[in-house]
């Protein structure tokens, strides 16, 4: 079955026509000498010479959200409930190992307790994602962990940039498939599905160096006390670039703000690896040590996630090999617990 | 570079295989493209992985504050001129005992940010070649600072009227997703308990809005205030491309100004916050 | 749930006549917290305070909002009723209306807003107010007196004969200090040697007072009531147990060239010396500076004629501890350097005027050693380059004193006195000699003063010239002084045999050293800081520290011992309780998370922070954190906001206390001033609209 | 989305506020207990007059005065924020008031980089003898603020947030 291809130059119409009247529209673009998905940002901007620096996850699960209001009048308290401020959305050349976060982290959010906010944002986007033909960074690791430069996961349009000129179009979901239309608009041609298999080929070729990560889970069960982890992390300064540029983090913290007679509760980003993450009220902290943390970020992505809910938390999109402020490299830890184990240590 | 590579590998070596030092912090490469990586050597053996080259851009002071290294009774540190600064600002502040840390200074002639350029720092550079350590390496780098390098970011900020600037910040704060890798990273945020992570009461709202990151950066800035060595640590780690040395700088002048005081330079000082003069500029109280 | 009760005053009608009470009220009765709220006409009559009393009964308050006048004025007046009605008094707070409000707004609507606005402030502070226990303090009824001029001889015994044991430490080998060298004073002239010699002997024979002459205070810790003081005992190679004061030694001394301090250089004196006859201890001291024994090996001359065997050339310096309650600084002055160089290198000095190159310029001391009967001349006056009788004497006053230039702006106040008591020494001694003065202004108020200097110039004919002096030289057997009477207008130039100069009176040099010590604070020309320049003029800030004397600043000798009485008195009350009380607004350290960088410690203006060790139960050394001694912290705050982590906090003004204040300046939705009448329960949003 | 942290109650209170011609200046004075409190008592007693926009919290000393007061103060909707306490070497606690300047002279050079109009900002040494000076300082600042009216700035932050 062939599928129709557009012209590079038409992604910015091509943007502004699915975001349409009133969608929210988010885009890659460059800010400095880096790329970040941006709300709102000029679709003639856009940039894809690159991963972008943030993922998605902030326009699904914004870094700080309004849960619920609260009032006293007199002794008495009165709460309100909250909406999320959802409109719909598109998100327009994602990457792939963002798109694949998605499946990833829904059934998190539809567990013990569905979650409105993630999920009335999630009903109302449109991920339109961007496939890379080449590894676009040192970092890249998705194939490491199932995916591919072109997976289609978490993806309702996958597009491929097949030369330098053309982009084919594959419609992925039935909301993707809905568009066909807008699509249709700029078609300009065609290609055959033997040539998007010939581009997601060479997008795994250019990551044939990277271990599949097969074995890291067996391997995490048995070393939960090695010199790995003091080895390894013993460098990391506890900040939370990792897990905040990571698609696939989404520990959050609740926070109310309140002023004299009244406030409201606030939904925030938290990450695993600030040593208040697990302190006490009592001033004991079960995770006292850095590699402790470090390993519990390792723990709850390749074990006890996958044990839970089937999937690696991780995308292997390699923000948090690349942005590191201490080049500490999770693939480099991951790889490494693969090798020992392949060795049977 | 390979000769200071040597240079410290030898005395780590020699350290660490005496028990002069417990464990050495320093450079060793990376694994993503061209950077390196703050490393603890432990045993003579493993010295070999130190390395220095233009893009050991950590200050690896800031490990002296946290565990392992805090709880060492001997640790051997390899150090920058610009890192040493951020030494001479702890022991103005009891956090290291001068005995406990030996440091082994490396004459730098610059280093590269990740983009290739040349921060800020080294072209403003007046400590190539450290006078404050227990062993050097390396070939002496005469310094030569560029005339107002130092300060240049802070005119275009001085050209704009408040609302301007004002809006300016807003632009660049409300990025902040408050990771807190600038204080972390940063050699001198020496708090065990950041005021941002105090509730009762809560000063500064730990939420990543607006209010909440203007009054964070605001005070991480006030409390680098005199303190700051400008190593550019935060800046680099800054997720969002925060310009936070802006906010440093700005503080340093003025503290240069008002004070006559310029972190970093000598232990026996006060901090311009430990301390006042009669004299001290009266003008703006009314 | 806090049950706060709120009482809203109306002071007569000095806040009801612009601010609604009752609606103050009826506001705060909507407060969240608040189980209790009423107007009165006066909250602090007895029939007012009874109604918070029973209020407090009836309402099981847990904290009381008096909405009224300002705390400094009935503050402690309600604390108290609270206390009475079994609340703790700091479970009370102030929201002041009146003075801050209702006297200082019209009427109308806005101020009695601000009147709501200010009770709500003041109740979300209470809510998070805590019981205070006021501090006690175990007080050591011993004091320290350091310093034996005449003003810690007269403190020194006041307080013991007031009863207590004091500690007098001086530095020189005697006590006596300045008057000492005095010959007669002013007004009286009265001479000086006779009235402070019996008082010099009863501070060393006084039962209560332990005297260390030639020693100085070395380290001083602790605080109010409980002041742990190390001396240092200079060695004085002389055992005083043993000497008898004979004299012996003196004579025999071959080193016989030393200028005497006491005789300001007039006279000299032996390596081993008492500094003056009356002194006291009468035990001389070797200088070893000076003593052959000492600076090349042999001599022992001294020991040889000792028939006492007091002589110990082994001896050291010895320290010794003493625990004091109560501390008076009385430490004095010296006179500004005259010559280029001197104890002042922030001073210039004045090369101009010649002093130390030509003996016959002096300065006012030694001009009183010149006029002693006890001094190097028997009471003569006669020049020191020949000894010949002066003819004419030129006085300058203001040397350094009032000259900004020269590094002082102050008067050293006695400056004028005492060269007219000069001139007319000089009058009654030389009679056909002339005396001038070089004057800026004549400064004489006091009993006496005036009616002294108006003698000096109308009976005793000294020649006041109203001017500076530009240069003094020397022609033949004369000393030219040039300089301008302004008054006429005139240059003078005058043949003067002698020129005497009225130098600035200076604090001690390096006192500095010990005021650091003791945690006082000094101004620029290092002069000790009182506590209140006008109300606490004999205290520091420093709780348990007193000053007297010219360590303070210029004064004369009635007005120094009229503040060592005064410090003396002082020091008595502090030692008239076994304890003392102290309000508990004192600043706290959270040591789980103080980092000790000592920022707290710096900034103290008090020295109440120290550092502490924190040890597990082996010993071992966990951390360091800073601790407050509330026994000295006077609760002003500065650690607190200095603090990078809040790991201080002040109780009284707490940090959750005063953003709870902040807090509650806004609101979401409530109409936060409601008018009386209106209905309870209506919605806010239909307030709001 | 994101911006939409503030209780709504509190947005169209602050709307009300900031369009409504009904805007009252609000004006936070920190004043040290000595000196500045006293002196404003003293306007009291001589019964002078002032604009009733001023809320005074009081503190033992300008050496109390933490930045983060001011910074809070802002965000829960003043308008200006004064600071006053001792004049140099008059201070109680005999230097808090020293400690205090360093303090101002950083911070407001801070909140003049990020953009903070420092006419919002005051700081002054008010005897408790100056009761005039309190009147004077206070008619002034009130007036300052009327003229650029609420700190609108630093409202919108307190909106979405």
């Amino acid at each position: 079955m062939p599928y129709m291809t557009l012209d590079r130059t038409d992604l910015p119409s091509l943007a502004e026509a699915l975001a349409g009247r009133g969608k929210r529209l988010v885009l890659p673009v460059r800010e400095g000498p880096e790329l970040f998905y941006r709300e709102g940002a000029d679709p003639a901007q856009l940039d894809l010479s690159t991963i972008p620096k943030n993922s998605i996850k902030e326009f699904l699960f914004p870094k700080s959200e309004k849960i619920l209001e609260y009032e006293y009048t007199g002794n008495d308290v009165v709460i309100d409930d909250v909406d999320p401020d959802a409109g719909p959305a598109v998100i327009f050349c994602a990457r792939p190992c963002d798109a694949a976060s998605l499946p990833v982290v829904e059934p998190l959010w539809n567990w013990d307790y569905k979650d409105k906010f993630f999920n009335e944002r999630r009903a109302q986007t449109l991920v339109v994602t961007y496939a890379c033909r080449t590894a676009p960074d040192d970092a890249c690791f998705c194939v490491s962990v199932g995916l591919s430069p072109s997976s289609d996961q978490g993806s309702d349009v996958l597009l491929y940039p097949v030369d330098d000129t053309r982009v084919a179009v594959r419609l992925v979901s039935p909301a993707g498939r809905e568009l066909e239309e807008v699509f249709s608009g700029f078609k300009k041609g065609e290609v055959s599905e033997e040539s998007l298999d010939a581009f997601a080929k060479e997008g795994e070729q250019s990551l044939a160096d990277r271990k599949r990560l097969d074995k890291v889970k067996n391997w995490l069960e048995g070393h939960f006390e090695d010199p790995l982890w003091e080895e390894k992390a013993s460098r990391c300064i506890g900040c939370g670039t990792c897990t905040f540029l990571c698609p696939t983090c989404h520990c959050f913290d609740i926070q109310d703000e309140s002023v004299f007679d009244g406030g409201c509760r606030l939904k925030n980003w938290d990450g695993c690896q600030f040593s208040l993450f697990t302190l006490h009220t009592s001033g004991h902290n079960p995770r006292d040590t850095q590699p402790k943390r470090y390993r519990q970020r390792i723990l709850h992505k390749y074990s006890i996630y996958p044990e839970k809910f089937g999937r690696i938390l991780c995308t292997g999109c390699g923000r948090c090999v690349a942005h590191c402020p201490v080049n500490l490299s999770l693939y480099d830890v991951v790889s490494t617990a693969q090798e020992r184990a392949e060795k049977g240590e | 570079m390979s000769d200071r590579t040597e240079g410290i590998r030898e005395i780590a070596r020699k350290w660490l295989g005496d028990g002069t030092v417990e464990a050495v912090v320093g450079w060793e490469q990376g694994t993503y493209k061209d950077k390196t990586s703050p490393v603890l050597i432990r045993t003579p053996e493993e010295a070999d992985r130190l390395l220095f080259n233009e893009r050991c851009t950590n200050n690896l002071m800031t490990y002296l504050k946290r565990e392992p290294v805090r709880g060492m009774e001997k640790v051997g540190i390899v150090a920058k001129g610009c890192d040493i600064k951020a030494l001479i600002g702890l022991l103005q502040e009891s956090q290291v005992e001068r005995e406990k840390v030996k440091v082994i200074a490396v004459t730098c002639p610059g280093v590269k940010k990740d983009d290739g350029t040349v921060p800020v720092k080294c072209r403003a550079c007046d400590v190539n070649t450290p006078t404050f350590y227990d062993e050097i390496v390396g070939e002496k780098v005469d310094s030569s600072p560029e005339p107002g390098a130092r300060f240049e970011g802070l005119e275009a900020l001085d050209a704009m009227t408040p609302a301007e600037r004002f809006r300016f910040w807003r632009g660049e704060l409300d990025k902040c997703i408050r990771c807190y890798a600038c204080r972390q990273v940063c050699p001198l945020c020496i708090c065990s308990r950041c005021i941002a992570e105090k509730n009762q009461p809560q000063w500064v709202e730990t939420s990543p809005h607006p209010r909440g990151n203007f009054s964070w950066n605001l005070v991480r800035a006030y409390h680098l205030a005199g303190r700051c060595v400008e190593c550019e640590a935060c800046e680099t780690a800054c997720p969002v491309n925060i310009p936070l040395m802006l906010l440093n700088r700005a503080m340093a002048r003025t503290v240069k100004g008002a004070f006559d005081y310029e972190a970093g330079k000598d232990p026996e000082t006060q901090p311009p916050l430990r301390a006042f003069n009669l004299d001290d500029d009266n003008s703006f109280i009314l | 749930m806090s049950k706060i009760g709120v009482f809203v005053c109306h002071c007569g009608e000095n806040i009801s006549r612009t601010v609604d009470c009752e609606r103050v009220a009826r506001a705060s009765e909507q407060i969240r917290g608040v189980a209790f709220a009423t107007d009165y006409k006066y909250m602090c009559s007895d029939p007012g305070q009874a109604l918070i009393k029973k209020a407090i009964r009836e309402y099981e308050l847990d904290g009381v909002v008096v909405s009224s006048c300002s705390p400094h004025m009935h503050e402690k007046t309600f604390r108290k009723a609270v206390e009475e009605a079994g609340l703790n008094p700091f479970l009370c707070e102030m929201a002041n209306i009146r003075e801050h409000c209702s006297w200082v707004h019209e009427k109308e609507e806005t101020t009695t807003r601000k009147a709501i606005e200010l009770v709500r402030l003041m109740v979300e502070k209470v809510k998070r107010n805590v019981a205070l226990e006021p501090i006690r303090v175990n007080v050591t009824k011993r004091a320290l007196v350091i310093g034996g001029g005449v003003g810690g001889i007269q403190a020194a015994l006041d307080i013991a004969d007031g009863g207590h044991e004091v500690i007098l430490v001086e530095k020189d080998p005697s006590v006596g200090g300045h008057m000492a060298q005095l010959s007669e004073t002013f007004p009286t002239l009265d001479c000086s040697q006779c009235i402070l010699t019996p008082k010099m002997v009863d501070v060393g024979s006084h039962p209560n007072i332990k005297l260390y002459t030639y020693s100085e205070v070395e380290k001083i810790e602790g605080f109010v009531g409980n002041f742990k003081v190390t001396i240092k005992k200079k060695a004085r190679s002389v055992d005083i147990d043993k000497c008898t004061g004979c004299g012996e030694c003196q004579l025999k001394c071959p080193s016989k060239k030393i200028p005497s301090e006491f005789d300001r250089g007039l006279k000299n004196r032996t390596a081993i010396y008492i500094p003056f006859p009356q002194a006291v201890p009468a035990r001389p001291v070797i200088d070893r500076e000076h003593c052959i024994y000492f600076t090349k090996g042999k001599c022992k001359a001294c020991q040889k004629v000792c028939p006492a065997g007091a002589i110990d050339y082994e001896q050291t310096d010895e320290y010794v501890e003493e625990e004091v309650g109560g501390i008076v600084v009385a430490t004095g002055f010296d006179l500004y350097t005259v010559g280029e160089q001197g104890p002042y290198p922030d001073y210039r000095g004045y090369g101009e005027y010649g002093y130390g190159e030509d003996p016959d310029i002096i300065d006012g001391l030694q001009f009183e050693r010149l006029a002693s009967a006890s001094g190097p001349t028997g009471g003569a006056i006669l020049r020191p380059s020949d000894g010949k009788e002066p003819k004419s004497v030129v006085f300058l006053k203001c040397i350094g004193s009032r000259h900004p230039s020269k590094g002082i702006e102050f008067c050293s106040k006695i400056c004028c006195m005492y060269t007219a008591k000069h001139t007319m020494l000089y009058k009654h001694k030389v009679h056909d000699g002339t005396a001038y003065v070089f004057y800026m202004d004549i400064r004489s108020p006091g009993k006496g003063y005036d009616e002294f200097v108006r003698r000096a110039i109308e009976e005793d004919g000294a020649v006041y010239l109203r001017g500076r002096v530009s240069r003094i030289y020397r022609s033949g057997d004369h000393l030219i002084v040039k300089g301008a009477d302004t008054l006429s207008g005139a240059a003078v130039e005058i043949e003067a045999d002698m020129v005497v100069l009225a130098t600035a009176v200076m604090p001690q040099p390096g006192i500095e050293g010990l005021f650091q010590k003791l945690g006082i604070s000094y101004d620029q020309y290092k002069f000790a800081n009182e506590a209140h320049p006008k109300l606490r003029p004999v205290e520091c800030a420093t709780a348990g520290i007193f000053l007297a004397g010219a360590c303070q600043g210029p004064k004369d000798i009635p007005e120094t011992v009229a503040q060592a009485s005064g410090a003396a008195s002082k020091v008595q009350i502090l030692f008239s309780r076994d304890e003392m009380l102290r309000e508990p607004v004192v600043a706290k350290v959270n040591e789980n998370t103080c980092i000790a960088c000592w920022y707290c410690l710096e900034v103290c203006p008090f020295k109440a922070i120290t550092q502490k060790e924190i040890r597990d139960r082996k010993g071992n050394l966990i951390k360091r954190v800073a601790e407050v001694n509330p026994s000295v912290c006077t609760g002003c705050g500065t650690c607190a906001a200095t603090c990078f982590s809040n790991s201080i906090d002040l109780a009284g003004f707490t940090d959750e206390q005063i953003y709870s204040e902040i807090n509650a300046l806004m609101a979401v939705g409530q109409d936060l001033f409601p008018e009386p009448g209106k209905e309870e329960g209506e919605s806010p949003d239909e307030q709001a609209a | 989305m994101e911006e939409s942290h503030g209780t709504e109650a509190g947005t169209e209170r602050v709307d009300q506020e900031t369009t409504a011609t009904s805007w009252e200046p609000r004006i936070v004075a920190f004043i040290c207990n000595w000196c500045t409190y006293t002196g404003a008592d003293l306007a009291g007693t001589s019964r002078m007059k002032y604009p009733p926009y001023v809320r005074v919290i009081k503190i033992p000393c300008t050496g109390r005065f933490d930045p983060l007061f001011m910074i809070k103060a802002f965000e829960r909707g003043a308008d200006g924020v004064l600071v006053s306490g001792c004049h140099p070497g008059d201070c109680h606690y005999t230097a808090g008031n020293y400690n205090a300047r360093r303090k101002y002279t950083v911070f407001k050079d801070l909140l003049a980089t990020l953009g903070i109009d420092m006419d919002r900002v005051r700081f002054s040494w008010i005897s408790a003898s100056e009761g005039g000076k309190w009147v004077d300082t206070i008619k002034h600042f009130t007036e300052v603020i009327r003229g650029k009216g609420p700190f609108r700035e630093y409202r919108e932050m307190i909106d979405v947030g």
